[in-house]
């Protein structure tokens, strides 16, 4: 099969499979509608798979579908750009997504929102699947909305819980705050080259940009600004909400409200990496914008540090994960900063693996117990629960990024960059980077002891657990759940060491993503996966993963009970991490109710007092009064109609009298 | 010889006093006609004294109409008068007041 | 072939006549009085196919019909479409037969008289888009009042009369001020009230400026503009459902229509003029209306805010001509903001209907419209909440529904004007996700709220129908509107040529 | 100044003077006779502008009928003329006020238009005022005077319909009545409430 | 040329008038050998009189002007047309009136000669061409109405009513004459056309032409209703029985019409600069006066009163346009507003019976369910004063603005325009109560077919007129062009 029907596969039968599940699924029943999205979703990554093997012949496809609309002198298209950058995103998505799918059967058995479930995941796949294939914004535009509306979809999974569509709402919303940066970059590159290239697709606005790299605009009026900076600047604001970036991230822990299976497949694995893949896809443009870079490294490493000191207070399992993929994702946009864009992506594909495994085995666990999600409620797990409690610990050693693990590798290489980048501000980030290593190290640590390590503390909770079934000693998952955590997890341990010498330094990107001068640097450092875990014994970030592990380990394993005075000494610190340094107080305080607000106090005084209550009606009962009035005139007495009507003649008489012409 | 003016000012004046009458006239109906009567009296002084001074027939001849007229006038005022005297026991012009606003 | 044949009348007149004989029916028992009416509707429709089968794509006027009607002033029958008209006599059709099947078991008191005002209307309304002379328009453009008068006078809920009055005196006031404009231009033509005489005719600085007032006054009043809008609320909360349909549907998109028919052609000098003023009035009824929307605890009023937020983006992609100070100043501004406002139109014609159906259906059941006697509907009525969220996010402008294709290109085109416009505008991404999906939250999703909730029937098949016909026209919209964009293009880049041209 | 000048200067003073009492004297009767005296001054006047004929025309028809008729009026409705005229002077400013201010007016303009113009000379002798207007009034004129008779027709009508009224009292036979009157209609059982049987004549 | 020369030739123009003359005189005789039971036959006489004379006079139609009577009488196409429409228009009234009348004992041998001579003295003054014509024709109409006003006499209201109209009639014919006479002496002479001339030549002292204009203009105002000498209107048109009102409020308008355009536009079209400022000034008070005062009132009769009132504001703005153009708009309009009466009062003799008037606007509550038909009759009616398309009261508003603007007169027009938006707000309030409201008392409708099919007539009429205007337009112009 040619690449075009390849490539129109992957991307349409998972659509196909939604529609299926979504129309007959209610009547069909459960097997029908796990087996056609499961079987739809297997035929789209065996495409991938198929399409990643043409491109490894050199192959390449950037083809329209169909044409979406014309105007005058431009065209706009749905159509497919598949290089190497795309199809290695093609084969994440679609393997992650179906391990989902078949973890799902587990996970979701005794839902009754089953069928939809299974509808909703196809049907995001499909988007992401258009998201990364799109050869052209507005297609990238498209799958970009309907990836954030399957998750809000999917968050709200159980919309009877209050929390959940909460929180759906909430990341919905703070989403559209990024894509209005996102339209708005859009909208000035199509007003900068959609005359110009006759449309908005990649390639030629690619091919067009360096010549107006030296471009200003005056958006400010006497106060040129290049460009380039402006358009990227927006375009990143949208990877911001996407990716969760700072101050943008604050739906991403909310949206662990929904179903486990989602966070690891949207808000760990895909979705969230969206944001990432899209600068990767830019960097021809986002390389002509110095500003634009450190912006993007300063935001990365914010996000990156701060967010993974919160982890470290979390008590719920899944706001754990959570908060280290938002960390992780700065590690990320730090590396898009430093130009590192192969890295990026390479950290992207690794975490993409670790932390599903991650949030599958929290998954895992939580069913378990019966949709308990507290550690507190946990520990010593690991006896019942021996594969899972094996997997999560590779995901946590990924996390941690331990050599030989695969994500050692991808950070690795991004603290690499970032102290070679040119970037202004990489040595910030070089070192809040650093620090979240340490960090991480804890972090995932502190889970593995807390849930597996330990004494057990679920012991009592299963009598008063509201289904009330009686085994209250857990038990191993069910094999669709363990399956796809050993399937998972075995490219957490080696496709780092596989994969970083193609796809880093191998000339991998070529034509998908610049060659930049922090790549060159680093391939010059570069001597081989095996040269580069025994270089890292010699190397700071290691000792500080090795530290993170320690001091989790004396905290919650050696002297537990330090842990709480630990909690109390750092009183303030610690309130302040719970509260996420205020951000949501904030946006609600200020964005949702001063909106509220506003809102009211111009309903009230703007449309009900002045427009309706005055102009209005003020004017209809103006007239009211003076008809009243005028009423008044007609007295019904004859001397006053006739007076006024002497009055009339008398108007009259002065008019002419006084009026000379032929007088 | 009297100028045309001497007998137009009369006619404005006697004019006037009728108009006057009519609006000033707060108590008596039948006054109130006698008001018109005059008001006819003064059109007609200024009818004839234009005649004489044009020198034209026609003028007297509308004055004689207008007499014809002012006598019917006349008569079906006072019918109603007396109609509406029947009805309200009032000639007061103030108690013509029921039909208003 | 169809061109002999008198199209754009039957459109008109087809409707009409089944009106007046489901009057003539009566309603001693109403059921042959719906099936008339909707054989009615369906004719109605199906006179309009050619107008898109043969539709040639150019500027020209097609269809045209012209008969002298009162030849003392040389006023004549002349009717004929191009690519602005064309859609909108589509779209009314098709929202007729929907009126018609929504109303089926809801509306049972003096049906035929319901049924006969929304098919004249429905006759008249296709006249309004038809008509080629000033006279001709502005009788269709009068007469429209009287069955929107009656039925949300009749029909409507508490505070009906005085919605029904305000909506009436509103619309009077400006289209008598555009009647008196219409006489001057047929002073200046020296004897013709030809739209396409009022175009050619070279009209001085201050008279194109008292023009452009004037008939701004009936077409501001129609969209509804910001603050000549508060009729809408009034009249939307009190109308029937089939009444706001049809009022947020068709009748605010006149005044858009009117705007490019009228002002922008006949008074292009005065429209570069006031063009920032316009603007400014749009993007308050953007942001402004789009956060009075956000705290409504009514559905309709909510929905109707919702309808002058979208209707300001049209306006505002009408206006968008030349760059201002704050100007990207990149490349000249050229058609994309009026493409996207008739797009915008046409869009918002369906999603406002599917959102005001999708209320109606729900107060149908619980005869309340207030958001807090609802909650956790989903839990009753699945399907219906699928429905209620597809239209939401398509009021919401999702790509892929037909609500996103207009803002963008209303966007694309303002950004070439100024990037603080499109920032403004682009709002409405925030906004409208806010006030739509919150009202989703609190009405769709959650726990049952109430008894009545729980006792909640899901949508049934007639229901069903308008739904899905609403939906897939939003989606064919979002995802392949570029047929349409095809007919209306030739005629945008006509009336962008005439604009660029001064009359003085 | 000559003695036509003086005669009219006398009566006109007459005129103005006799119409003033007539508007503003509270008894009708005085005010009836002080038209009268003004009708007979404005004859006197017309006589100086040698329109002997309406002169004579205006005494006989006004003095001679319709002050009669007037007279009549005010003696058959027996007015209470204890009613004085308060509220007379509240109303006097104004009125009175816009009144001169006519007056003025008027004659400033009348002044104004009328000024010069030689008066003609007085007609040849063996002119007859009364003979111009009867050649005038039956031939030119016959439309109008036709149309006169039927304006006093009118007049008749409506006096004779608005005022005379068959009083109840008045009993006289109706044979038709008598002839169509059958058993049926001397007794009749009235149940409940009583209807008025509407079998008697043209009363109103 | 004193020698009386009463050829055929002579009173041929003259023939309706005088054939309707004897037809009265016969009504007027032989309605004393009826007996009570046959007192029909007398309305029945009288309306085949009126018919009879329209019949005669559209045989007429199409001959050339002729003057006649020594320039006393005129007979041209204005003439012709005005007097079919204002004998259509009585016979309508009397049609729609008679069970009214009946009901009420009013159908007397009076009521019908006294409204037939009111008829004859419209007649007289559409066509006169002469002053003194006008004055007699005038009075004659007048007269007669003050009398059929009074003809309730035992109603206090009536008489009231008859009183008030009757002083204030006087005193503006008073008013009229006063002009007259000023004219004459400016003008030296009384036929209109030797004023003309005299004015055009110059010969005229126009001082005392245009101080005696003020005074015909304000008799003019005065029968017209227009402000500020409209007051009698609302009085009368209450007070008096609703066929009266009708009778006073349709046909005399289209006679009152002629008289000015006789007046004015033939006999003082050289002073038209000095006349078309009063106008301006009486137009814009009226359609102030009118249109928002009728807001205030609850009495339909009251209110269609101050309707009238604004009416004759736009009949005004019409005319003083100053040329055919405005002329035949106000021909057009005044027309159109005959008919529109004819309905709406039509409608409330419709509603009334036994004791009940249905004279205020709660009267009509819900008539809408009682019956569709006649709720869409009074509709149209409603619309089409408020001059909404595709009414024919829209047309006429449409081409008498055109007429001003035309003239130059934006500003009035704009005016106009608003307060005719003020004037949309109560005619709607029908509508409302008709449609919106739940009935209040029970309503009863005439028995009477013929009645209903002209009420339905009428508003057939609104509506086709509105949809095919042109014929009547031309038919306007034509008469216009041909008779200035």
């Amino acid at each position: 099969m040619d690449l075009m029907t390849l490539s129109c596969v992957a991307a349409f039968s998972p659509l196909v499979g939604a529609i299926l599940a979504g129309f007959l699924g209610w009547k069909l029943g459960r097997v029908f509608s796990h087996t056609v999205t499961i079987v739809s979703v297997a035929v789209s990554f065996a495409a991938s798979v198929a399409v990643l093997v043409q491109v490894m012949n050199g192959a390449h496809l950037d083809a329209e579908v169909y044409t979406w609309i014309t105007g005058n002198g431009w065209k706009m298209q749905v159509g497919f750009l598949v290089d190497r950058l795309t199809v290695t995103m093609m084969c994440v998505v679609t393997f992650v997504s179906l391990m989902v799918h078949v973890y799902t059967i587990g996970y979701m058995a005794d839902d009754p929102g089953y069928q939809r479930f299974f509808a909703y995941i196809s049907l995001f796949t499909f988007s992401m699947m258009m998201l990364v294939m799109a050869n052209n914004f507005v297609q990238l535009f498209f799958g970009w909305e309907a990836v954030g509306l399957v998750s809000y979809l999917l968050i709200g999974f159980w919309f009877t819980r209050p929390t959940a569509i909460y929180a759906n709402l909430k990341a919905f919303l703070v989403n559209r705050v990024g894509d209005f940066g996102f339209l708005l970059g859009i909208g000035i590159l199509f007003a900068q080259f959609g005359g110009i290239t006759g449309g908005l697709d990649y390639a030629p606005i690619f091919a067009e940009a360096p010549r107006y790299a030296a471009k200003m605009v005056e958006i400010i009026p006497g106060v040129p600004w290049a460009l380039m900076s402006v358009i990227c600047i927006c375009l990143f604001i949208g990877a911001m909400g996407k990716s969760a970036q700072f101050p943008l991230h604050v739906w991403l822990p909310d949206s662990m409200e929904g179903p486990t299976p989602i966070s690891a497949l949207i808000h760990a694995a895909t979705m969230v990496t969206a944001g990432i893949f899209m600068v990767a896809r830019m960097s021809p443009l986002f390389e002509l914008s110095q500003a634009a870079l450190s912006f993007v490294i300063v935001i990365g490493a914010i996000t990156c540090f701060f967010m993974a000191l919160i982890a470290i207070v979390q008590y719920d399992i899944k706001r754990v994960v959570a908060y280290s993929t938002l960390s992780q994702l700065g590690y990320m946009t730090m590396a898009l900063g430093a130009s590192a864009y192969s890295a990026a992506i390479f950290h992207l594909m690794t975490h993409a693996f670790f932390k599903a495994v991650l949030f599958l085995g929290a998954g895992s666990v939580i069913i378990a117990l019966h949709h308990e999600q507290d550690m507190r409620k946990m520990g010593g797990l690991r006896k019942y629960m021996p594969i899972t409690y094996i997997t999560v610990l590779i995901g946590a050693l990924a996390n941690a990024g331990i050599p030989p693990f695969a994500g050692f590798f991808s950070k690795d290489s991004i603290v690499e960059a970032l102290h070679l980048s040119h970037t202004p501000g990489h040595m910030f980030a070089y070192v809040l980077a650093l620090g979240g290593i340490f960090v991480s190290g804890l972090y995932s640590f502190r889970l593995v002891f807390f849930a597996f390590h330990g004494k057990p503390r679920f012991d009592t909770h299963g009598h008063h657990e509201g289904h009330g079934e009686s085994h209250a000693v857990p038990h191993e998952s069910p094999w669709v759940v363990t399956l796809p955590l050993i399937l998972l997890a075995i490219p957490s341990i080696f496709i780092g060491a596989l994969a970083i010498g193609p796809m880093l330094y191998g000339g991998w990107f070529d034509g998908a993503i610049v060659k930049t001068a922090t790549m060159e640097e680093m391939a010059r450092e570069f001597h081989g996966a095996m040269g580069m875990v025994l270089h890292a014994f010699t190397t700071l970030p290691f000792w500080l993963s090795i530290a993170g592990v320690a001091t989790a380990w004396f905290f919650y394993i050696r002297r537990p009970d330090l842990a709480g005075v630990a909690r109390r000494k750092f009183g303030v610190l610690v309130t302040v991490l719970d509260r996420k340094y205020g951000f949501d107080d904030f946006n609600d305080w200020f964005f949702a109710g001063g909106a509220r607000k506003l809102g009211r106090g111009l309903w009230t005084w703007g449309d009900k007092t002045i427009i309706d209550g005055i102009m209005v009606n003020g004017t209809a009962r103006l007239i009211g009064a003076f008809a009243g009035f005028a009423r008044r005139m007609q007295t019904g007495y004859i001397y006053t109609y006739a007076f006024s009507m002497i009055l009339g003649v008398a108007a009259f008489l002065t008019y002419f009298l006084f009026y000379v012409r032929k007088l | 010889m009297i100028p045309l003016s001497h007998f137009l000012i009369l006619g404005a004046l006697l004019f006037s006093i009728g108009v006057v009458g009519v609006f000033m006239n707060r108590k008596n109906l039948i006054i109130l006609l006698m008001a018109i009567e005059l008001m006819l009296l003064a059109v007609n002084m200024n009818f004839i004294a234009f005649s004489h001074h044009l020198g034209d027939l026609s003028g007297q001849v509308f004055v004689f109409f207008i007499l014809t007229v002012a006598a019917a006038e006349s008569a079906i005022g006072l019918a109603i008068l007396v109609a509406l005297f029947r009805n309200l026991r009032s000639i007061n012009v103030a108690d013509l007041g029921s039909l208003k606003g | 072939m169809l061109q002999e044949l008198p199209v754009l009348s039957m459109t008109i007149w087809v409707p009409i006549f089944f009106g007046i004989t489901v009057l003539v029916v009566g309603d001693r028992n109403p059921a042959p009085a719906r099936w008339i009416a909707l054989v009615g509707s369906i004719l109605g429709l199906l006179a309009c196919v050619p107008l898109w089968t043969d539709f040639d794509r150019t500027a020209a006027m097609q269809f045209v019909e012209m008969r002298p009607w009162i030849t003392h002033f040389s006023i004549n029958y002349h009717l004929g479409v191009d690519g602005i008209s064309m859609p909108f006599i589509l779209l009314n059709s098709f929202m007729t037969v929907l009126v018609v099947i929504a109303h089926w078991e809801v509306v049972t008191d003096k049906v035929s008289q319901y049924l006969a005002a929304f098919l004249v209307m429905s006759g008249l309304i296709n006249g309004v888009f038809a008509s080629l002379d000033a006279i001709v328009f502005y009788v269709f453009f009068e007469a429209m009042l009287i069955p929107m008068f009656l039925i949300i006078g009749i029909w409507g809920g508490p505070n009906r009369v005085y919605a029904a009055v305000k909506f009436f005196l509103y619309t009077l006031l400006g289209s008598l001020l555009m009647l008196a404009a219409f006489i001057y231009l047929y002073h200046l033509t020296n004897g013709s009230f030809e739209i396409a005489d009022f175009h050619k005719v070279a009209i001085g600085d201050t008279a194109q400026k008292l023009i452009f007032m004037a008939m701004f006054m009936s077409f501001a009043v129609k969209v509804p503009m910001w603050p000549v809008h508060t009729w809408l609320p009034d009249a939307h909360v009190e109308a029937p459902t089939g009444g706001s349909v049809i009022l947020a549907a068709i009748t605010l998109k006149i005044g858009g229509y009117g705007f490019l028919r009228f002002n922008l052609p006949i008074t292009p000098d005065a429209a570069h003029y006031f063009d920032t003023f316009m603007i400014t009035l749009s993007l308050i009824a953007v942001v402004y209306i789009g956060l009075v929307a956000l705290i409504q605890s009514d559905m309709k009023k909510l929905i109707a805010y919702s309808s002058i937020s979208h209707m300001g983006f049209v306006t505002l992609g009408l206006f968008v001509f030349t760059p201002d100070a704050t100007g990207l100043r990149l490349g000249l501004p050229v058609a994309e903001g009026i493409l996207g406002g008739i797009l915008q139109m046409i869009s918002h014609g369906f999603i406002s209907a599917a959102m005001f159906l999708c209320v109606g259906v729900l107060y149908d059941r619980m005869h309340s419209r207030e958001i807090s006697d609802y909650g956790g509907v989903a839990n009753r009525m699945p399907v219906f909440a699928a429905f209620f969220v597809f239209f939401a996010m398509a009021n919401s402008g999702l790509p892929g529904t037909s609500g996103f294709v207009g803002e963008f290109f209303v966007i694309l085109g303002t950004i070439k004007v100024s990037f603080w416009y499109a920032l403004l505008a682009a709002t409405t991404l925030i906004f409208g996700a806010a006030y739509t999906l919150w009202m989703v939250k609190r009405v769709i999703y959650g726990e049952v709220a109430n008894d009545q909730v729980a006792q909640l029937q899901d949508v049934g098949k007639r229901e069903i129908v308008f739904l899905t016909l609403l939906a897939v026209a939003v989606l064919a919209m979002g995802l392949y509107p570029k047929p349409l964009a095809e007919a209306i293009n030739p005629t945008i880049q006509e009336l962008v040529r005439h604009v660029a041209q001064s009359k003085l | 100044m000559d003695f036509v000048l003086i005669l009219f200067y006398f009566f006109g003073a007459v005129l103005l003077v006799s119409s003033a009492m007539v508007v503003t004297l509270r008894n009708p009767v005085h005010a009836a006779l002080f038209l009268v005296l003004a009708f007979f001054t404005a004859a006197a006047l017309w006589m100086l502008l040698y329109a002997e004929f309406l002169a004579i025309t205006l005494v006989l028809v006004y003095v001679g009928a319709v002050m009669v008729l007037f007279l009549f009026v005010v003696m058959m409705l027996d007015v209470n003329l204890d009613v004085l005229r308060e509220g007379f002077w509240k109303h006097l400013p104004l009125a009175g006020l816009v009144g001169l201010v006519m007056a003025v007016e008027m004659v400033a303009l009348v002044y104004r238009g009328a000024r010069g113009g030689t008066p003609p000379a007085a007609p040849p002798a063996g002119y007859s005022n009364t003979k111009e207007l009867g050649r005038v009034l039956y031939t030119d004129y016959v439309f109008p005077f036709e149309l006169a008779a039927v304006i006093l027709l009118v007049a008749i009508v409506a006096a004779i319909a608005l005022t005379l009224r068959s009083r109840k009292e008045t009993k006289y036979q109706d044979a038709r009545t008598q002839l169509a009157a059958r058993p049926g209609d001397r007794l009749r059982i009235v149940k409940g409430m009583n209807e008025t049987s509407a079998t008697e004549g043209d009363t109103p | 040329m004193n020698q009386a020369t009463f050829s055929l030739a002579t009173l041929a123009p003259a023939m309706p008038e005088i054939v309707l003359l004897a037809l009265v005189s016969i009504l007027l005789i032989a309605d004393l050998f009826f007996k009570d039971h046959e007192k029909h036959l007398t309305y029945w006489l009288a309306l085949v009189s009126l018919v009879g004379t329209a019949i005669l006079t559209l045989a007429t139609v199409g001959r050339p002007t002729v003057v006649t009577f020594h320039g006393m009488f005129v007979a041209d196409p204005l003439s012709q047309m005005l007097k079919v429409a204002t004998l259509l228009t009585v016979a309508a009234t009397l049609v729609l009136g008679r069970s009214y009348l009946e009901i009420r004992n009013m159908l007397t041998g009076e009521f019908l000669c006294l409204a037939l001579f009111g008829t004859l003295g419209m007649l007289v003054m559409i066509s006169a061409h002469h002053f003194i014509t006008l004055f007699l024709g005038l009075e004659l109409m007048a007269l007669s109405q003050y009398a059929m006003v009074a003809l309730q006499r035992d109603s206090a209201r009536a008489t009231e009513a008859a009183m008030k109209y009757f002083v204030l009639g006087a005193l503006s014919s008073g008013l009229l004459l006063y002009g007259m006479s000023m004219i004459y002496g400016g003008t030296g002479s009384l036929e209109l056309t030797r004023v003309a001339h005299a004015i055009e030549n110059g010969n005229a002292r126009n001082t005392l032409a245009l101080f005696g204009l003020v005074f015909v203009v304000a008799g003019i105002a005065f029968k017209l209703g227009a402000a500020p000498f409209h007051m009698w209107i609302p009085d009368v048109y209450h007070g008096a029985a609703t066929p009266t009102t009708l009778i006073i409020g349709a046909a005399p308008k289209l006679a009152a019409f002629a008289f000015i355009m006789r007046l004015l536009a033939t006999g003082l079209q050289g002073l038209s600069p000095d006349w078309q400022q009063m106008l301006v000034i009486l137009a814009v008070a009226s359609l102030a006066v009118g249109n928002i005062i009728a807001i205030a009132q609850a009495n339909l009769k009251r209110m269609l009163a101050y309707s009238t009132i604004s009416h004759m504001g736009f009949l005004l703005v019409g005319i003083l346009a100053g040329n055919n153009n405005g002329y035949s708009s106000a021909l057009f309009y005044v027309i159109a507003y005959a008919i529109m009466t004819l309905g709406s009062f039509g409608m409330i003799l419709l509603l009334s019976r036994a004791g009940f008037e249905a004279e205020n606007i709660d009267d009509f509550r819900g008539l809408n369910q009682k019956s569709k038909w006649y709720a869409f009759v009074m509709l149209v009616l409603m619309f089409s004063l408020s001059g909404l398309p595709p009414t024919v009261g829209f047309f006429a508003k449409l081409f008498v603005l055109q007429a001003a603007l035309d003239a130059g007169y934006t500003w009035l027009v704009v005016i106009a325009v608003l307060l005719s938006v003020i004037g949309a707000f109560y005619y709607l309030r029908i509508v409302k109560v008709m449609y919106m409201d739940a009935p209040a008392g029970e309503i009863t409708f005439e028995r009477r077919a013929d009645a209903r099919w002209m009420l339905s007539a009428t508003a057939v009429a609104t509506l086709a007129l509105g949809l095919f205007p042109a014929r009547l337009m031309d038919l306007c112009v034509r008469a216009i062009t041909a008779s200035l």
